[in-house]
C-alpha cells in the first residue's frame, strides 16, 4: 500500500511536470512563462475545489510541483472570502502565506553571501 | 561594400587569451595564454573580462617589441557587454585614441577594417583590433543566470570566454596581409528563437560571401579558406545548403569552415558550438594567422556573424537582425 | 526506462496483495460488544485498508488509511465512517480521520496501558488534525 | 534567396525537437523529486508533529534547501539541461530560480544586486499566484453570492 502511495506521487508529479514540458517544447513556451501558466492553472483547480482532492491523492505528487503554489493562494484568499465576504477577498490576500517563497527568500540570500557563479559546463 | 585596400596593410602580430573552460578547445594550442580563474583574479566577472582585453593587447605589444602605450596610435575593439565597459575600462588602461566598435560576434572583423583603412589613410602605424567576451557576464546579460537551470536547444550555443586580437600596421610580405574588406549590410530574415542564433546569421553570412565574391569577380574555390565567425555547427549547415541551392558543388562546399562550430570539438555538452565575440576573434587572430604564416593557406575569407538582438528587443518579441563583415586576407 | 518497466511490472503484485483482509486493531477497556461493532463497521468500508480504533471514557477516535488509489475521496470517507459509527452509538463522541499521522500515533497507542497518557495523546491528536496550513 | 525559401532550408536542417524524449526524461526526474519530497512528508509526519494536511510547508523549505545547495555546486544546471520541465515545475526548480539570481547578482551588492535582483526570474510566478488567487476568489464570491455555486 505505501508502494502505491509512492507511485501515485511519482506519477501525479511527474505528469505536472510533462504538462510543462509541453508547454515549452509544442507551446514555445520561456520557463517563465510555462510556470506562470501553471501557477494560474493551480488557481483555477483551486477555486473549482479539485485541488485538495488531487493532494489527497498523490501528496507530494501534486504540493511540490509549483500548481501547489497557486492552490495555497487561492485556498487562503477563498477561505477569507468565505468568512469576511468581500472584504475577505482583498484581505485574503495578507492571510495567505506559501513556506516555499519565504525559504526559497531566506536560503537564496544565504546561498548569495557562501556561493560564487560557476560558469563551467560538465 | 567592398573596401580594396591598396597598401595591403600587414598583421603584425597577433593575441589570444582565452579562459579555463576554453582548454576543451581543440583550438587551445593555438592560444597565447588561458587563465584559470574565470573572473581572472578580479571581484567581478566584468572586471575580470575587462582584465582578459588588458592582457591580450600586452601580449601583442611584448611581441612585436613595443613597450610604450603611445606608440599604439589607435586602439578599436568591442565587446557584448552593456555600453561594452570591459572595452572601456581596458582602454583606460591602455591610454590611446580609442573607439569603441559593436557589431555584435562580428566586431573581431569590423574593427580590423576600420584599422586597415586608417593605416591606408596614413593616420596609423599600429593599430590594435579585435573583440572579446566573457562567459558569466553575457550570459547573465543575455540569457539567464550561469546557476539556472533551463533547458537549452540542440541549436543553442556557448558563449565563449576568450580576446583576440591583431596589431594592424604597414605592408610587410613576409606577413599576412589584408586585401580586401566587405561591410555586411543588416539581414533579418525573422528568426525569433534566441536559442538559435546560427539560423539568424547564416543569411547574413550567405549575403556578405556572395556580395564579396561578386564583386572581387572571384570564384569559392579561389580561396584556400573561407571561415565563418560563430554560427555552429547547424548554422554552418544551413550556410552550405545556402550555397548548394545556389549551385556550389560539394568540393566548393568543403571550402566552408567554422570556428564556432569547431571551437569545442565534437562536445556534445555544448549544443551546437561555441558562440561570442570572443570566438572569431581567438579563432581567426591565432590558428589563422599562425596557419597563414606557416604557408598552408595563401589566402583565406573572415566572415564574422553578429546577432544585433538585446534582451529587451527579444522580449518585446522582435526578431534578430544580423549582419557579417568580411576581410580577405593573403599571405605572399 | 528499465526501472519504470520493474514498477509496472510489480503493481499487480502489489494490488493482489491488498486485496485481504483489512488490518483492523481496536482497543476497548469496556465493552466487548462495542468493540466487535466498531471493527465490523470499519471492516464493511470497502475504500479502506487498515484502521485503528480506540475507545476512551465516551469518546472514540477511529485513524483509517484509505486504498492510496481512493486518497481523493478522503474526507468522504471519514464522513461516511463517521456517520455509520454515530447511528449505532449516538452517545459517543467520534473522531475519524484519514490522516497518516494519526494512524501511525494511534498504532503505538494501541500498546499503551496508562489511560491518562492514551486520553492526553488522543487530545493532542484532535488538535493536530484540526489545524490547517 | 528570399525569406520563405530560406525558411524551408532552415527548417530542413534545424534538428527537430525531441518531444517524446524530453517529455519522458520530464516525467521520471520530475516524478522522482516529487517521490523524494514524498518521503519527506513521511519523514515529518513520523518524527514531528506534522499531519498529511499541514506537512506541506516543512517539506516545500526542505526541497528548497537541497535545491539552494544543489544550484550553488553549480548541479541544478546540469540536471536542468536533462531535465527541462522536469526539473524546473517543482518548487525545486522555484528555488533554483531564486537562489541562481541572488548568486548571480552578489557581484552588485546586497541591497541593488541580491535584494533587487532575487526575483527577477521567479516573480512573475509570485504575481500571477497572488493576481489570479485574488480573481478566482473574486469570481467565486460573485457566484457564491448569486447563488450559481456554494463554498
Amino acid at each position: 500500500m505505501i508502494f502505491i502511495d509512492f507511485l501515485l506521487a511519482f506519477v501525479i508529479g511527474g505528469l505536472i511536470c510533462v504538462i510543462g514540458q509541453l508547454l515549452m517544447d509544442v507551446g514555445k513556451l520561456t520557463p517563465a512563462h510555462t510556470l506562470s501558466t501553471l501557477v494560474v492553472a493551480g488557481s483555477i483547480l483551486a477555486g473549482l475545489g479539485w485541488y485538495q482532492p488531487l493532494i489527497d491523492l498523490a501528496g507530494a505528487g501534486a504540493t511540490i510541483p509549483i500548481t501547489s503554489f497557486g492552490n495555497a493562494l487561492t485556498t487562503g484568499a477563498i477561505a477569507e472570502a468565505e468568512k469576511h465576504g468581500w472584504v475577505g477577498v482583498l484581505t485574503g490576500m495578507f492571510e495567505v502565506t506559501s513556506s516555499g517563497i519565504s525559504a526559497a527568500i531566506v536560503f537564496g540570500f544565504i546561498a548569495a553571501l557562501i556561493f560564487k557563479p560557476k560558469g563551467k559546463v560538465n | 561594400m567592398v573596401i580594396i585596400f591598396k597598401t595591403k596593410p600587414s598583421i603584425i602580430a597577433c593575441g589570444a587569451v582565452a579562459g579555463p573552460l576554453e582548454k576543451k578547445s581543440v583550438f587551445y594550442s593555438y592560444f597565447d595564454s588561458v587563465v584559470e580563474d574565470e573572473r581572472w583574479n578580479q571581484k567581478t566577472n566584468e572586471q575580470g573580462h575587462a582584465m582578459m582585453i588588458q592582457e591580450a593587447c600586452n601580449i601583442i605589444m611584448k611581441k612585436a617589441n613595443i613597450t610604450n602605450n603611445l606608440d599604439i596610435d589607435f586602439f578599436l575593439s568591442g565587446d557584448l557587454v552593456n555600453q561594452m565597459t570591459p572595452t572601456n575600462f581596458a582602454a583606460r588602461e591602455l591610454a590611446v585614441s580609442f573607439i569603441g566598435m559593436f557589431s555584435a560576434c562580428a566586431t573581431s572583423v569590423s574593427s580590423a577594417i576600420v584599422a586597415s583603412l586608417l593605416t591606408e589613410l596614413g593616420a596609423s602605424k599600429y593599430a590594435i583590433a579585435g573583440s572579446s567576451s566573457q562567459h558569466n557576464s553575457i550570459e547573465r546579460q543575455f540569457r539567464y543566470p550561469v546557476d539556472y537551470g533551463g533547458q537549452k536547444p540542440e541549436t543553442a550555443q556557448w558563449t565563449v570566454t576568450a580576446a583576440g586580437y591583431a596589431l594592424i600596421g604597414k605592408h610587410d610580405p613576409k606577413l599576412p596581409s589584408i586585401v580586401a574588406g566587405t561591410i555586411g549590410k543588416v539581414v533579418d530574415y525573422g528568426e525569433v528563437n534566441p536559442f538559435h542564433m546560427g539560423g539568424a546569421m547564416a543569411p547574413a553570412a550567405f549575403d556578405t560571401i556572395s556580395s564579396h565574391l561578386k564583386k572581387r569577380n572571384q570564384k569559392i574555390t579561389d580561396y584556400d579558406l573561407i571561415m565563418t565567425g560563430d554560427l555552429g555547427k547547424i548554422g554552418l549547415k544551413i550556410l552550405k545548403a545556402m550555397f548548394a541551392q545556389t549551385g556550389a558543388k560539394q568540393e566548393e562546399l568543403d571550402i566552408f569552415r567554422d570556428a564556432g562550430a569547431e571551437f569545442y570539438g565534437e562536445d556534445k555538452s555544448f549544443q551546437s558550438g561555441a558562440s561570442g565575440a570572443g570566438c572569431s576573434a581567438s579563432v581567426y587572430y591565432s590558428y589563422i594567422e599562425q596557419q597563414l604564416k606557416t604557408g598552408r593557406y595563401k589566402r583565406v575569407l573572415l566572415c564574422a556573424t553578429g546577432a544585433l538582438l538585446s534582451p529587451l528587443s527579444f522580449q518585446q518579441g522582435q526578431s534578430i537582425p544580423c549582419t557579417a563583415h568580411a576581410i580577405e586576407i593573403t599571405m605572399e | 526506462m528499465k526501472k519504470m518497466a520493474l514498477a509496472l511490472f510489480c503493481i499487480p503484485f502489489f494490488l493482489f496483495g491488498c486485496s485481504g483482509e483489512q488490518l483492523v486493531e481496536v482497543k476497548n477497556t469496556a465493552n466487548a460488544e462495542q468493540n466487535q461493532n466498531v471493527e465490523e463497521v470499519i471492516k464493511n468500508s470497502n475504500d479502506v485498508y487498515a484502521g485503528n480504533a480506540i475507545f476512551i471514557d465516551d469518546q472514540l477516535l477511529v485513524a483509517v488509511q484509505a486504498k492510496p488509489w481512493l486518497d481523493y475521496k478522503k474526507s468522504k470517507i471519514e464522513k461516511n465512517l463517521k456517520k455509520q459509527i454515530e447511528e449505532k452509538y449516538p452517545n459517543l463522541e467520534v473522531f475519524v480521520s484519514a490522516d497518516y499521522k494519526l494512524y501511525w500515533e494511534t498504532q503505538k497507542l494501541l500498546e499503551e496501558e496508562d489511560e491518562k497518557k492514551v486520553s492526553d495523546e488522543l487530545e493532542k491528536l484532535k488538535k493536530l488534525a484540526k489545524e490547517e496550513t | 534567396m528570399d525569406q520563405q525559401q530560406y525558411q524551408q532550408i532552415e527548417d530542413q536542417i534545424t534538428p527537430p525537437t525531441p518531444y517524446f524524449k524530453n517529455v519522458i526524461k520530464a516525467f521520471l526526474v520530475g516524478g522522482l523529486i516529487c517521490t523524494i519530497g514524498h518521503a519527506i512528508t513521511y519523514f515529518y509526519i513520523i518524527f514531528f508533529d506534522f499531519t498529511e494536511t499541514t506537512v506541506g510547508n516543512p517539506t516545500a523549505a526542505t526541497m528548497v534547501f537541497i535545491a539552494m545547495i544543489l544550484t550553488g555546486l553549480g548541479l541544478y544546471r546540469k540536471l536542468g539541461q536533462f531535465a527541462g520541465a522536469g526539473s524546473a515545475v517543482p518548487v525545486t526548480g522555484f528555488s533554483n530560480a531564486v537562489v541562481s539570481a541572488a548568486i548571480e547578482h552578489k557581484t552588485e551588492g546586497l541591497v541593488l544586486g541580491v535584494g533587487g535582483n532575487i526575483f527577477k526570474l521567479a516573480g512573475s510566478v509570485i504575481v500571477f499566484g497572488v493576481a489570479s488567487a485574488f480573481f478566482v476568489a473574486l469570481i467565486k464570491l460573485i457566484l457564491v453570492t448569486m447563488g450559481v455555486v456554494e463554498w
